[in-house]
């Protein structure tokens, strides 16, 4: 028997570990890796609350699961463009060091 | 068959976005791909038309309560497909026959506005998530479409990197929300607050995280970081979209969670909204003045516009909702139609970009200087343009509900921008230089002209006759049985406030 | 009700724009003089048909084209109004307006964009007119910010002269401050009224004969504000001096007759407005009697002839200020009337100097002039007598009338009419100063100061680059009759004009303010023998003021130019700077002006000139710099760094939101 | 029993989190990251969720992140240098995400006992129950998503296309 509130926590501590390492990491690909990270933070959250709310209610509520799976869909078609266009910055900058790619800024 | 008459012009956006691709595939490799662009006009023009049908629908909801058609829906759609017809317009014009991966970027657009489209109509956040995923998605890629360059695919990352960031922010957001009030509808989360006592604290937080978002989304500073860099890198024609149509779109989507979902919560967020509408109009003023890139410089502009509309949704009345949705027509119109004249002179590669570059622009091509000239007037808020009476209308909401100093900061942020504005039409009509190179502008094709005489037309009528479109702004703000009650006391002791010198 | 047309007399220089507009470059000269000529009479002839129908009129006149906006409660008409007080400034705007199109086609006969000019010069009609006849605040606030749009390319038509453009921009920049006021003012007449009509929102306030100041007086203020802009007051009278890098027609136009008395008119039209709160009235006085004086003391030492006029001009509005500011708004009005004739003259004949002399613009370049160019001598002479208040002459009744108002006011008004008086004894000592130094005394065109090319003053100069180049290629000569026509007729109403308001001390009827009295109202003036008495001591005590200001300048400038010579002798400390021959200027540049320029400088312009408007080459000052340069800063280019904007902003959001900060606070 | 497995494979979750901020080779960066998905798993089996838990290990830990290992390979990412481009990132950053953490640690725990407790084998969601609602209620989200994967499909091939 787990508080529901654990499993909270936990996906907030992974959210703020994926904030952090999109501040930390030089590499574009590992920064987009911390987004995932935060993703699979935020579906944590959604499937603890599903559990709460079939709790509360007494039947099964799934609304927050069917959330996660869209997340997980938009997520494979984020990793798709994304990756695409990491490897398009690459071939125009011939680096995946975030820190080189500010040509625009002022 | 009647739930797919709510979602037609998403249905048509599509069918013509995947007829571009298949045409795309089978016409042979050598020959031109503009064609492909008109084919998307025909697309784009259809679903306008079928979105200005769809105002006989009576207003309901369809596919099980997901998507919503009713007045203020419908004016967006009607809004977002204009704006899509514009941006392809201008896209033909800009690109030439050789340009990489034409067929590509006609498709995307259109599958964008079906993304905005359905962020509008949503009145689910599931379908409200993934239709800002196809927006945003699709942008990103356009905003990287310019591979050649240096900048573009910059442009692309730094969109993509830190949209996925606030969307990760919009989600947990959402995620809150659903634990408070254990539903993901719009109207479930309004009935769920108002009949149950969910927990407050959970509600807040996911609040703040949607606006954190949302505002990204809308570029309502401080999450508007992105926005120079990003305008700066992607192609013009690209930016007459990304800087109208999404954020029409996100704005759609705020209103309606808002005023749809988050009534009961307005002292929660109005004081936000508030903050952002003020720092919004500031930064992007003040952060347009020392611009010398125009690109960059409307950047900053469209953060100061959004701060405008912001200041509309703090009016919490029936007249705020009009305003902020008239606001957002006014802006496209005026948006776009700069756009197209940049995109044209600047052209897709966008050699030239620097005000310096514009200098004697109207000399040389008056009806592009004219043009030009004109948007910035509106852009201003010069009376017969669409932009004074969409600041007219915002303010007078704003002051109606006793923003009086929201009301001041805005004039006095109306009033700093005239100085960058007319920058740039003091170099329309002064000699070019003899330093920089001029900048030279190739005959408009009709697709140009087309598109500055859609935008102008639409900029002069919201001047001139704003009457139709305040109207259906006005039907649009009706879908919110909720507010209206909040307006119903005039906010005379707060004016007498000012008046006392406070 | 017999239908006028109203909607035809803005809408006919429209049609003049549009065409010269669209297409006047590929007219030739005498068709686009025909068409603009023929846009800017039409207004005329209607406004004298309208004259003599006006007697058999139902007042106030409401022609309504329509509706324009309709959004709810609230809505505003396409609807135009026709009242004593918009006759007069019909007459003023299409009568001022058609004799300065007729000079402008001698006078600008040789620059290139002849079309731009009139299409221009048209659009500015179409505003002012609308301006004008406008029922309620939002079709006025076209007219209001449309003719800030047309001075703005007018003050700019020499587009190729970085000052020009910069000129322009800083009229355009200034008066949208301004327009700020009226805005507000709007939107705190909507909020409280639901309605921006003129005739709605009088009646609802005459209904209501409790409310007094509170927000009544907000609005007033706001209108101030904006009014300060429109007519160049105190503090944002800045721009006006720097507009006079326009052609010298538009100097007369828009920044002499028309366009800067839309303040003064803004305030007499919700005179209703301003009679229920004495504050924004005592502001009003305060503002128009200090700009008058301050205005003053700048004329003095000017060289520039166009900037001595932009500062009288200043001047001169301050007094309508003052007019109205003592609740005598027909006053007001008629000093606006009287000022239309005479300050159109002024800068019509300097601009007909500054043609004879083929540009020349500085005025110790000028000198004995009165002989070669006669007519114009003659016209300024008028011009100048009336400026200064000679009886009988126009200005004289029109600023008599506003002085006798400003003394029998209560509540300081004794202080306010000294002020005014004093005011009045400069007006007539920098006027005869610059009738004196342009056409008394030896030529002084070859001058040094002509020699060195005095590049300042001919960057100022408003002639092209064509005559600028060959300064000397012409004698100096007359103008043209076309241009000499709309100087003599504006001479004879200088004269003459004041004649419809003499005043019932001196023995007249007083009939423009019996006139105007239904559309602005009048203070219960007492008219018995001593208030007769009262009003004809002032007169004297004016007009002496007034010739003793003449006798001044005739000293100083006339009778003994060698005085400056002999003082020299005695102060060799500083002889090197009096050989200057004119010394009085830098005696009052210390004595004077600069005590007021000082804190002028340091509380004004430092605040407004500087920090708003000037501030660092084109952009919003350095205030505004600043914090541009830090929201530049923020835009590092570095992803992390936004990102690391974001989450902290993201958080401060949160917290925000769950402990409540934001609730209540700052927000009404 | 379920506090024990939640223990372990929260930690392994965290771990794992910590792992990939800290390693510097991108690849071992995503490893750590196939840690925290498959544990995450788990926690989604002690939640009920079946099908989720599936489709993690599916989706995410094998589609997705074969992907990223597939493009960290493909452009040869070496470890990443420490390049000091930032100092925002640190001044505002991690405020940020320790005051995102610390109010959302506060507000959950101070809501604990509104949550209430999750047991095994409770409430557990099977594929059915997920598609009445999935194919039913919001049948139209997901055929939506056919038009993301297309763009998707698409701003691949467009962006990732070699020059000609």
């Amino acid at each position: 028997m787990v508080p529901i509130a654990y499993y909270l926590v936990l996906s907030a501590v992974l959210f703020s570990i994926g904030v952090a390492a999109f501040l930390i990491k030089r590499n574009i690909i590992t920064v987009f890796m911390s987004i995932e990270l935060m993703l699979n933070a935020v579906n944590l959250a959604f499937i603890a609350f599903s559990r709460q709310w079939s709790q509360t209610t007494g039947h099964l509520q799934v609304n927050g699961q069917i959330f996660v799976f869209f997340v997980m869909v938009v997520a494979a078609a984020e990793a798709a463009v994304g990756l695409a266009i990491i490897i398009a910055v690459f071939r125009a900058r011939n680096t995946l060091n975030v820190d080189q790619i500010d040509l625009m800024k002022l | 068959m009647n739930d797919a008459l709510r979602i037609l012009p998403e249905i048509i956006l599509t069918l013509a976005g995947v007829l571009v691709m298949i045409a795309d595939a089978l016409l042979p490799k050598p020959s031109s791909r503009k064609s492909l662009g008109w084919l998307a006009v025909l697309g784009a023009l259809a679903a306008l038309a079928v979105s200005f049908w769809q105002y006989q629908l009576p207003a309901g909801t369809a596919y099980y309560g997901v998507v919503q058609t009713d007045a203020f829906s419908v004016f967006f759609h009607v809004l977002i497909a204009g704006i899509v017809l514009a941006s392809l317009l201008i896209t033909l014009d800009a690109v030439t026959p050789e340009t990489e991966g034409l067929g590509e970027l006609f498709a995307l657009m259109l599958f964008g506005a079906v993304g905005m489209m359905l962020m509008s109509s949503a009145v689910e956040l599931l379908l409200v998530f993934v239709a800002l995923e196809i927006s945003s998605i699709s942008t990103y890629i356009m905003a990287g479409f310019r591979r050649k360059s240096a900048k573009s695919p910059e442009s692309a990352l730094k969109y993509f990197l830190l949209g996925s960031f606030a969307t990760s922010f919009f989600l947990y957001g959402i995620a809150l929300i659903f634990g408070a009030t254990g539903t993901t509808r719009i109207s479930g989360i309004a009935d769920a607050i108002a009949s149950a006592n969910p927990s407050t604290a959970l509600l807040y937080v996911g609040l703040a995280m949607v606006i954190v978002g949302l505002g990204f989304k809308v570029s309502a500073a401080p999450f508007h970081v992105w926005t120079p860099d990003v305008y700066e890198g992607a192609p013009s024609p690209v930016v007459a979209l990304m800087s109208t149509g999404p954020k029409a779109a996100a704005f759609a989507v705020l209103l309606r969670i808002a005023y749809g979902a988050l009534p009961q919560l307005h002292a929660d967020w109005v004081p936000i909204l508030w903050w952002l509408a003020v720092i919004s109009m500031t930064i992007g003023n003040l952060g347009a003045l020392r611009q010398r890139n125009v690109k960059r410089m409307l950047a900053y502009s469209s953060i100061a516009h959004a701060g405008y509309i912001l200041v509309a949704f703090t009016a919490l009345s029936a007249d705020g909702v009009a305003a902020a949705s008239f606001y957002a027509v006014s802006y496209a119109a005026m948006n776009v139609g700069i756009f197209a004249i940049v995109s044209h002179a600047g052209g897709y590669d966008d050699h030239l970009t620097l005000i310096d570059d514009y200098r004697g622009l109207a000399w040389r091509s008056p009806l592009l200087g004219g043009a030009m000239t004109f948007f910035l007037i509106s852009l201003i808020g010069i009376p017969f343009t669409g932009g004074f009476f969409g600041k007219f209308y915002v303010f007078t909401a704003a002051i109606h509900s006793g923003m009086v100093w929201l009301a001041i900061i805005g004039l006095i942020n109306s009033g700093i921008a005239a100085f960058y504005y007319l920058r740039v039409v003091v170099a329309l009509y002064s000699r070019s230089s003899e330093a920089a190179p001029e900048l030279v502008v190739a005959r408009p094709s009709i697709a140009l002209l087309l598109a500055i005489f859609i935008t102008s037309a639409a900029t002069l009528i919201l001047g001139i006759a704003p009457g139709n479109v305040l109207d259906a702004a006005r039907a649009a703000a009706q879908t919110f049985t909720s507010v209206g009650q909040d307006a119903a006391t005039p906010p005379s002791t707060s004016v007498d406030a000012v008046s006392t010198g406070r | 009700m017999t239908d006028l047309h109203l909607w035809l007399i803005p809408l006919v220089p429209l049609a003049g724009f549009l065409v010269n507009g669209l297409v006047g470059r590929k007219f030739s000269k005498p068709v686009v003089t025909a068409v603009a000529l023929v846009a800017s009479l039409i207004p005329l002839l209607q406004v004298a048909v309208i004259v003599t129908k006006f007697s058999s009129l139902a007042l106030p006149h409401i022609e309504n084209l329509g509706p324009w906006i309709q959004a709810g409660s609230f809505h505003a008409d396409f609807s135009f109004q026709l009242d004593q007080l918009t006759l007069v400034m019909l007459c003023v705007v299409t009568g001022v307006g058609f004799l300065i199109h007729i000079y402008s086609v001698g006078y600008m006969g040789e620059e290139d964009g002849y079309w731009r000019f009139f299409a221009y010069m048209n659009l500015f009609l179409f505003f002012m007119l609308t301006l004008v006849l406008a029922e309620n605040f939002l079709l006025m606030f076209v007219g209001w910010e449309g003719v800030g749009l047309a001075s703005y390319l007018l003050i700019g038509f020499y587009y190729t002269r970085d000052s020009a453009a910069n000129a322009g921009k800083k009229a355009f920049i200034v008066n949208r401050i301004g327009d700020f006021g009226v805005l507000l003012a709007m939107f705190l007449l909507i909020a409280h009224f639901g309605t921006v009509s003129f005739t709605q929102v009088f009646s609802q306030i005459a209904a209501h004969p409790a409310w007094q100041g509170g927000f009544l007086t907000a609005i007033a203020l706001f209108i101030v504000l904006g009014a300060t802009g429109k007519s160049a007051q105190i503090p944002l009278y800045v721009w006006l001096p720097d507009a006079m890098e326009g052609p010298t027609p538009v100097s007369a136009l828009i920044h002499a007759a028309t366009m800067v008395t839309a303040g003064v008119y803004i305030i007499a039209r919700t005179h209703v407005i301003f009679d229920r709160s004495p504050y924004a009235l005592a502001i009003v006085a305060i503002i128009g009697v200090a700009t008058a004086f301050f205005a003053a003391t700048i004329g003095l030492v000017q060289t520039d002839i166009k900037r001595v006029l932009a500062y009288s001009t200043i001047s001169q509005l301050g007094y309508m200020f003052l007019g109205c500011g003592v609740a005598a708004y027909s006053a007001g009005i008629f000093h606006l009337v009287t000022h239309a004739f005479f300050k159109a003259l002024l800068f019509l004949a300097a601009g007909s100097v500054i043609h004879a002399l083929s540009g020349e613009q500085d005025m110790r370049a000028m000198g004995g002039l009165r002989r070669k160019i006669p007519i114009t001598f003659w016209t300024m002479t008028a011009a100048v007598l009336a400026i200064s208040g000679f009886p009988p002459l126009a200005g004289f009744v029109s600023k008599d009338e506003i002085l006798y108002q400003t003394f029998i006011a209560p509540n300081g008004g004794k202080i306010l009419w000294l002020v005014g008086l004093l005011t009045a004894g400069l007006t007539s000592f920098y006027m005869f100063r610059l009738w004196y130094l342009t056409f008394f005394g030896e030529s002084r065109t070859q001058t040094p100061a002509h020699e060195e090319e005095a590049a300042p003053v001919h960057a100022r100069s408003d002639t092209k680059l064509v005559l600028e180049a060959e300064p000397q290629a012409h004698p100096v000569h007359e103008s043209p009759w076309i241009m000499l026509g709309p100087l003599v007729i504006l001479a004879i109403l200088s004269v003459i004009g004041g004649w419809m308001g003499w005043p019932e001390g001196l023995g007249g009827s007083n009939w423009f303010s019996r006139f105007l009295e239904p559309a602005v109202g009048v203070l219960p003036a007492p008219s018995s023998p001593e208030s007769h008495l009262t009003e004809l001591i002032l007169a004297l005590v004016s007009t002496f003021v007034a010739a003793s200001g003449w006798l001044a300048a005739h000293i100083m400038y006339y009778a003994r130019p060698e005085l400056p010579a002999r003082l020299a002798a005695q102060f060799p400390a500083r002889y090197a700077l009096l050989k200057n021959k004119y010394w009085v200027d830098e005696i009052y540049a210390a004595v004077v002006v600069a005590p007021v320029l000082f804190i002028a400088r340091w509380v004004l312009a430092v605040l407004i000139d500087r920090g708003l408007i000037d501030g660092g080459s084109l952009t919003a000052g350095y205030s505004a710099q600043g914090l541009g340069a830090l929201v530049a800063r923020i835009q590092s280019g570095n992803i992390r760094s936004y990102a690391g904007w974001l989450a902290f902003f993201a958080a401060a959001l949160l917290a925000a939101s769950y402990f409540g900060w934001t609730t209540h606070f700052f927000l009404q | 029993m379920h506090l024990a497995l939640f223990i372990i494979f929260a930690g392994l979750c965290v771990a794992g989190a910590l792992n990939l901020l800290l390693q510097r080779h991108p690849i071992n960066s995503a490893l750590s990251l196939i840690v925290v998905m498959s544990s995450l798993a788990v926690l989604y089996l002690l939640l009920g969720a079946e099908f989720l838990a599936a489709a993690q290990v599916i989706v995410y830990s094998g589609a997705i992140m074969v992907l990223f290992t597939f493009v960290i390979m493909l452009l040869n990412a070496g470890k990443e240098e420490r390049t000091h481009g930032s100092k925002l990132a640190y001044i505002a950053g991690f405020p940020g995400a320790a005051a995102l953490l610390g109010l959302l640690t506060y507000i959950f725990l101070s809501h604990s006992a509104a949550f209430g407790h999750a047991r095994l084998g409770e409430y557990l969601a099977t594929t059915g129950d997920l598609s009445r609602v999935l194919f039913r209620d919001l049948l139209l989200p997901f055929e939506v998503t056919s038009v993301l994967i297309l763009i998707a499909i698409l701003g691949a091939v467009a962006l990732a296309r070699r020059e000609h």
